[in-house]
């Protein structure tokens, strides 16, 4: 997923001289995730820069750069270090456009390698998006495969407004993710159609026209099923399709739907799935209380109330501290905790 | 498009003498004068008073006496005579739309106001000196830098009355950014404007104002921080007036705060805030170096909050009757009006002119505000994002359908 | 309201000489609510301080002073001015117990007046709730009148962790709140008891002991009602109790439940409510999307999916930034729109 | 409890030389010498480099010949030549550990970890000029300070081993806070701890270490501001290691960090950060100002990142060996043993000794970590909150039955 990350950089940036990249670490370095490796020697260190240690300023810096009409890429390097900006990200990258009655736009997207499994250190580890969730102004976007990685990275640069994109961190180098193949086309996105788990079969080609795609609302079914439906986004989606592949063993066909979008969010694909499937389960790894699993439920009520034959299940991490890296692997939703949520919803 | 008189600097007078400010002694790009070129020519009337180290040109208070040379001292000002008018003309349109928007508050015309006067030196001295394609960012208590702008203040007074956040006018067309409330934080978007103007090799300056207050805070750092390293030619224009709300300076900074400027290795200078002529020449000092090759600079611009925080604050719980009293004494407008009369620079005619005109933009003003409407319920929802998403739409058409609000039902 | 909280920081700083207050403007000015009124000439400089203007700082410097055995409690002056200091609190002051296997108390209470509908500029009308909810390691309380507010600030300023303090800056002068009778007691909470609407009944007097008060979760039926339950927080429950005060009128009763402590959340009570009631609507100013009324939600589906008879409809503020004075009562929720889902619950 | 010698700090030495450092000028409460008083005497080994403006005793390279006065030089600078002796002893454990850290890193005993080789003067000349009962509030490179604290290392890397967050040690008992990874943010905390410590009438310093590409984050800003504000004895230690990751010092700020001090009107200092003396000096100094009136002071340790960022860092992809090899030339640990020895303070048999010290150090360390075994699940939830409330109680529950694990489903 990494090298999908970086070509959609390298693409957006030589299609059109107005985006930037900016960030800690994201030049000569090429990012502590080598994402944006090779991108300073191609287009140079008027494009592609190192900024001061300062997340604040890096955030404040894009508004001022989309005032003089440039796009901004800014990469925070983990989630947790995303903190010292959230003023500026919910003050003002969140509100400019409004408060200016759509005079100035805010191009803006914020990289931010989220979540844990990875090993790492204490603040490497979190999954911010209820705060950026629950941001108005702001669209948030959570690809969990490299062909999604492209598409959205690429309509999200596209996009007008100020987009987080979170990476899962742990899928940058996952071996199943490697294929570059199929990366293609400006970042529209197809509606929600079953693919093939991978994500490929989304990326619709229409060529790089330079017309602005917006993003919009793009949640995907990545398994088909009809006992139950689960709901999830980024890094969790592969052991959701675990746990699919296990509940399909015993018998249970459970239907999977990558949310990608949680802002806009795709309210129709949600009511439709669980509509059809009567039962759902949400699962992510931030903390429980008010974590975007919570949203998903009450849209759940809200649309598809008389469709629903169980309580929706949150399969989340704890509301704790996101844990030492010794002890994740019980605070991580594994495909055993999926599965039996799945089965206890399956049974109720 | 801006209706002001284009600045028509004559640089290089004659026998410059360069001020010697305390900024630097070893700093690699911190330059320890002030005036490193001979682009200011000040042959009479700029003097350094070495007790407060401040740049100061006009004499403290009216009562002070004429200015030297009186009669003559304007060819020694290196600024063309409309120019010297023009700004005394700016500064009584905003000491009259500043004292207008208080009494509409009090009326309760506006939500709220923050009173600039006693500050109108600062602001007109510093926004004078930009050209009218560089951008100002502004924080809240700005309108004297707006009036220079020739921002409709029915526009400005947006933000006050409560219409719209930011204020009504256009900021593109106006070079001037909305009003910026979170203390601070509008320094990095002008450090990222000036960033993106040096990107497109546009080689200009953009001013950025913030109080007293704001230095405390990690934007201003870092903002000051970006500028330097990216060579942002942004002015850092401080209005030190003395008081963040009930805070005074010495409790919110240990060090002077021109000197702060040695932490990022660019000039800081400190004026007079309340002589107009002295911050005129500091901002276009540092404008030009901002334009010739990106140094910023940080103007602490020392002055006096004459009125309350905003009008609803009650400063009398905090300060002494005689402190205000004190500083009014040294009041910006009255100031200037002695040396340009004194100096022969404006006459009588040219006074009473400018006071009606301010009289009838004030009546203008009030007919503007008075005479608005809110704005209406569809554009609670128009600029959130650039096209309505889905989710957004119902909630639109359920505050149009206005669920419940035919129901009667008082709110407690 | 405001009398109340000062009162109740009066009591603290009397009693406990580890109390300090700090903040913008809180000392000689009384804070811009004038809820510290009076104190820094109690209780000194030294222990009611006025800081520098810088929220982060202020959030760090109170990490400092716990470690050094002392129990500041800061105000922050307005909700979107306790952006600046996210960071401090997310990443220090709500894991700081955790990072030091409970080594480092962090006794922090920071108030922050929330909440809008009280015709302010930009960024003075937020409601912030779902940012601090969302942060394990904190507890998250909202008091909606005088006596919860004093009985809840003790409690809070006792309590060996971190507090968010949500004060509903449009109640603080209200009327019908103005008296202080009634107030007493340390800050212990009894249950979940019938009130008579302003919670005066609620604060239990056991007297100046000193003794640690834990604050514990304590939603508070404030209306009964057999039809439907509504649940919400500060400034909302006077809008709700004349909501249900004129469904009553159409026949219908509406139970309301304060929820006062976000987190840590009273779960049993939220769903024994809608055990007993079968439905309910949850209202907040926050905007709707990833808002706290969506964890309630998810709470009352896990809770009591059987006895749900209706969908739980949301009466909150929108997916926008926060409107400009002469918008809000468009934005902020009405009786009329609370009685509107009320009605269409009951009706389902 | 903490085991090592207490200073026996001998001021007042004749002829004491006040090393004259460029701080300030005119600011209110900056002063403009490091050694105001007779307190530190270093009649021949103190020079102040005219050049590059910053304090240094010992000479650059080991190769650069004996110092002054071999043989007899240690009475002139004013330190017990046990504590001479002592710092010695600290670097070399330190190294030690540092290596072995990196080795156990290697060989997937710990997750990551970040060198501190090269900084070891540094850390030890600063944290061993602290009293023992005065606070240290480091960052995440700080395994030298911890070995003056007399911490068990292995606790110490119970961090970087993914064990605990924080670190394994007793803060209170060691005085000495838990590992802190957001850039600058324990600064904050220094700060507060100082205020609170003033508050009781307690006159002790607090030690802070940050990075020189922490001087860039707000929360550095704020911290210092409030030290001086609030007259918070802070000693703040920044290592200029010259490198942020792959950010060198050029890209972070274009001034001169001891200069930043500037901004919050309290001294600032600049030693030659691989100089263990003149870290101690200069930091026992700033200790003193500390303590006697609350006086805040910046050091700026300059000194070098020998090592990667971490573990997991390739630093060849931003800078050269020419570079590295360069600064080597001047490791601290030679070039003070080259000192000691050319001084007479210490012979063969103490260095023999040492380094036996640090073997067995090092080998107790591994055993150390390679025993360590995780925390039990219980520790996931034991210190959210003072008290367990109902709701993590039942998520508790839910981990300990851990739900699905027994069903043997692969995570992918
Ligand atoms: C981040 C933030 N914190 C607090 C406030 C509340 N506030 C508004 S103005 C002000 C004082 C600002 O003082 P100063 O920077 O000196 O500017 P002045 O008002 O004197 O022009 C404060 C504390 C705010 N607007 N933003
Ligand atoms: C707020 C924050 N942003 C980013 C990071 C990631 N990061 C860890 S160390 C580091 C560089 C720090 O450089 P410096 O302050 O010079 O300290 P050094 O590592 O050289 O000791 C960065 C960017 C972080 N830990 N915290
Ligand atoms: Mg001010
Ligand atoms: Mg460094």
């Amino acid at each position: 997923m990494a090298r999908a990350l970086g070509e959609a950089l390298r693409r957006s940036l030589a299609e059109d001289p107005r985006t930037l990249v900016l960030g800690e670490d994201i030049g000569k370095l090429g990012g502590v995730f080598r994402v944006t490796e090779g991108l300073q020697d191609e287009f140079g260190e008027a494009r592609v820069f190192d900024t001061p240690l300062a997340e604040a300023g890096i955030a404040g810096v894009c508004v001022g750069l989309a005032v003089a009409g440039w796009r901004p890429v800014a990469e925070m390097q983990f989630d947790a270090f995303s903190y010292p900006a959230l003023d500026q990200v919910i003050s003002h990258v969140a509100k400019m456009r409004y408060r200016s009655r759509g005079r100035l736009q805010m191009p803006i997207v914020i990289r931010i390698p989220y979540g844990g499994a990875i090993g790492a250190a204490e603040h490497h580890s979190e999954s911010p998006e209820t705060y950026y969730a629950h941001t108005a102004g702001l669209k948030v976007v959570v690809p969990s495969n490299p062909a999604d990685a492209f598409t959205l990275l690429r309509a999200s640069i596209a996009d007008p407004d100020p987009v987080i994109f979170l990476e899962p961190k742990s899928r940058y180098w996952a071996k199943a993710d490697a294929s570059l193949e199929g990366l293609d086309g400006d970042g529209a996105l197809s509606g929600n159609g079953v693919g093939n788990g991978n994500g490929a079969g989304n990326a619709s080609a229409t060529g790089a026209n330079g017309k602005a795609a917006l993003l919009t609302a793009a949640a995907r079914t990545v398994r088909d099923g009809s006992d139950c439906t689960v709901f999830a986004w980024g890094a969790m989606i592969p052991r959701v399709l675990a746990a699919a592949q296990a509940a399909s063993e015993r018998g249970t066909e459970v239907r999977v739907v990558d949310v990608r979008t949680l802002v806009p969010l795709d309210i129709d694909a949600i009511a439709t799935a669980v509509r059809e499937t009567g039962r759902a389960v949400v699962v992510h790894e931030a903390p429980l209380t008010a974590g975007f699993g919570a949203e998903i439920v009450a849209r759940i009520v809200e649309e598809a109330f008389d469709h629903l034959e169980a309580p929706v299940a949150r399969v989340t991490g704890f509301d704790t501290p996101y844990p030492p890296a010794t002890l994740e692997s019980h605070y991580v939703p594994s495909a055993g905790r999926i599965l039996a949520a799945i089965e206890r919803t399956v049974a109720y | 498009m801006i209706a002001r008189p284009a600045l028509r600097a004559e640089s290089g007078g004659r026998g410059a003498r360069a001020v010697q400010f305390g900024t630097s002694r070893a700093g690699r790009q911190v330059r320890s004068r002030l005036h490193e070129s001979d682009s200011v020519g000040l042959d009479v009337a700029a003097t350094l008073d070495q007790g407060d180290g401040i740049l100061r040109v006009l004499p403290v208070a009216p009562s002070d006496g004429p200015a030297p040379a009186a009669g003559s001292t304007s060819p020694a000002v290196d600024v063309d005579q409309q120019d010297l008018r023009e700004m005394y003309r700016l500064m009584s349109l905003a000491r009259r739309a500043d004292l207008e928007a208080t009494a509409l508050q009090r009326q309760g015309q506006l939500a709220v106001y923050p009173p600039l006067i006693g500050q109108e030196a600062a602001q007109i001295g510093s926004a004078f000196a930009m050209a009218p394609d560089e951008w100002i960012f502004p924080s809240y208590r700005e309108l004297g830098a707006a009036v220079v702008r020739g921002i409709d203040l029915a526009e400005y007074l947006e933000f006050y009355r409560g219409t719209w956040h930011g204020g009504g006018w256009d900021p593109v067309e106006r070079r001037f950014g909305m009003v910026s409330v979170p203390v601070g934080s509008q320094t990095l978007h002008a450090v990222g404007y000036a960033m993106g103007a040096r990107l497109d090799g546009r080689h200009e300056a953009t001013l950025v104002y913030f109080g007293d207050g704001a230095t405390s805070e990690g934007d201003v750092h870092e903002a000051c921080n970006f500028a330097a390293v990216f060579r942002a030619g942004v002015v850092f224009l401080c209005q030190n007036n003395q008081w963040a709300i009930s805070v005074p300076l010495s409790r919110q900074t240990a060090a002077p705060i021109w000197r702060k400027a040695e932490a990022y290795g660019f000039p800081g200078v400190r004026v007079d805030g309340n002589d107009v002529l002295a911050v005129y020449l500091a901002t276009r000092d540092a404008v030009e170096r901002a334009r010739r090759d990106g140094t910023p600079t940080l103007i602490e611009a020392v002055t006096y909050r004459i009125g309350p925080h905003s009008t609803a604050d009650d400063a009398s719980r905090y300060r002494s009757a005689e402190d205000v009293a004190e500083w009014s004494e040294r009041d910006p407008l009255a100031r200037y009006r002695a040396w340009l009369s004194g100096n022969g620079v404006a006459d009588d005619a040219f006074f009473s002119a400018v006071d009606a005109e301010a009289d009838a933009m004030a009546a203008r003003l009030r007919d503007g505000v008075v005479g608005s409407t809110p704005r209406p319920v569809e554009d609670l929802f128009a600029w959130v994002y650039a096209e309505l998403p889905p989710h957004l739409a119902r909630q639109r058409a359920d505050a149009l359908g206005d669920a419940g609000s035919g129901t009667g039902v008082p709110d407690a």
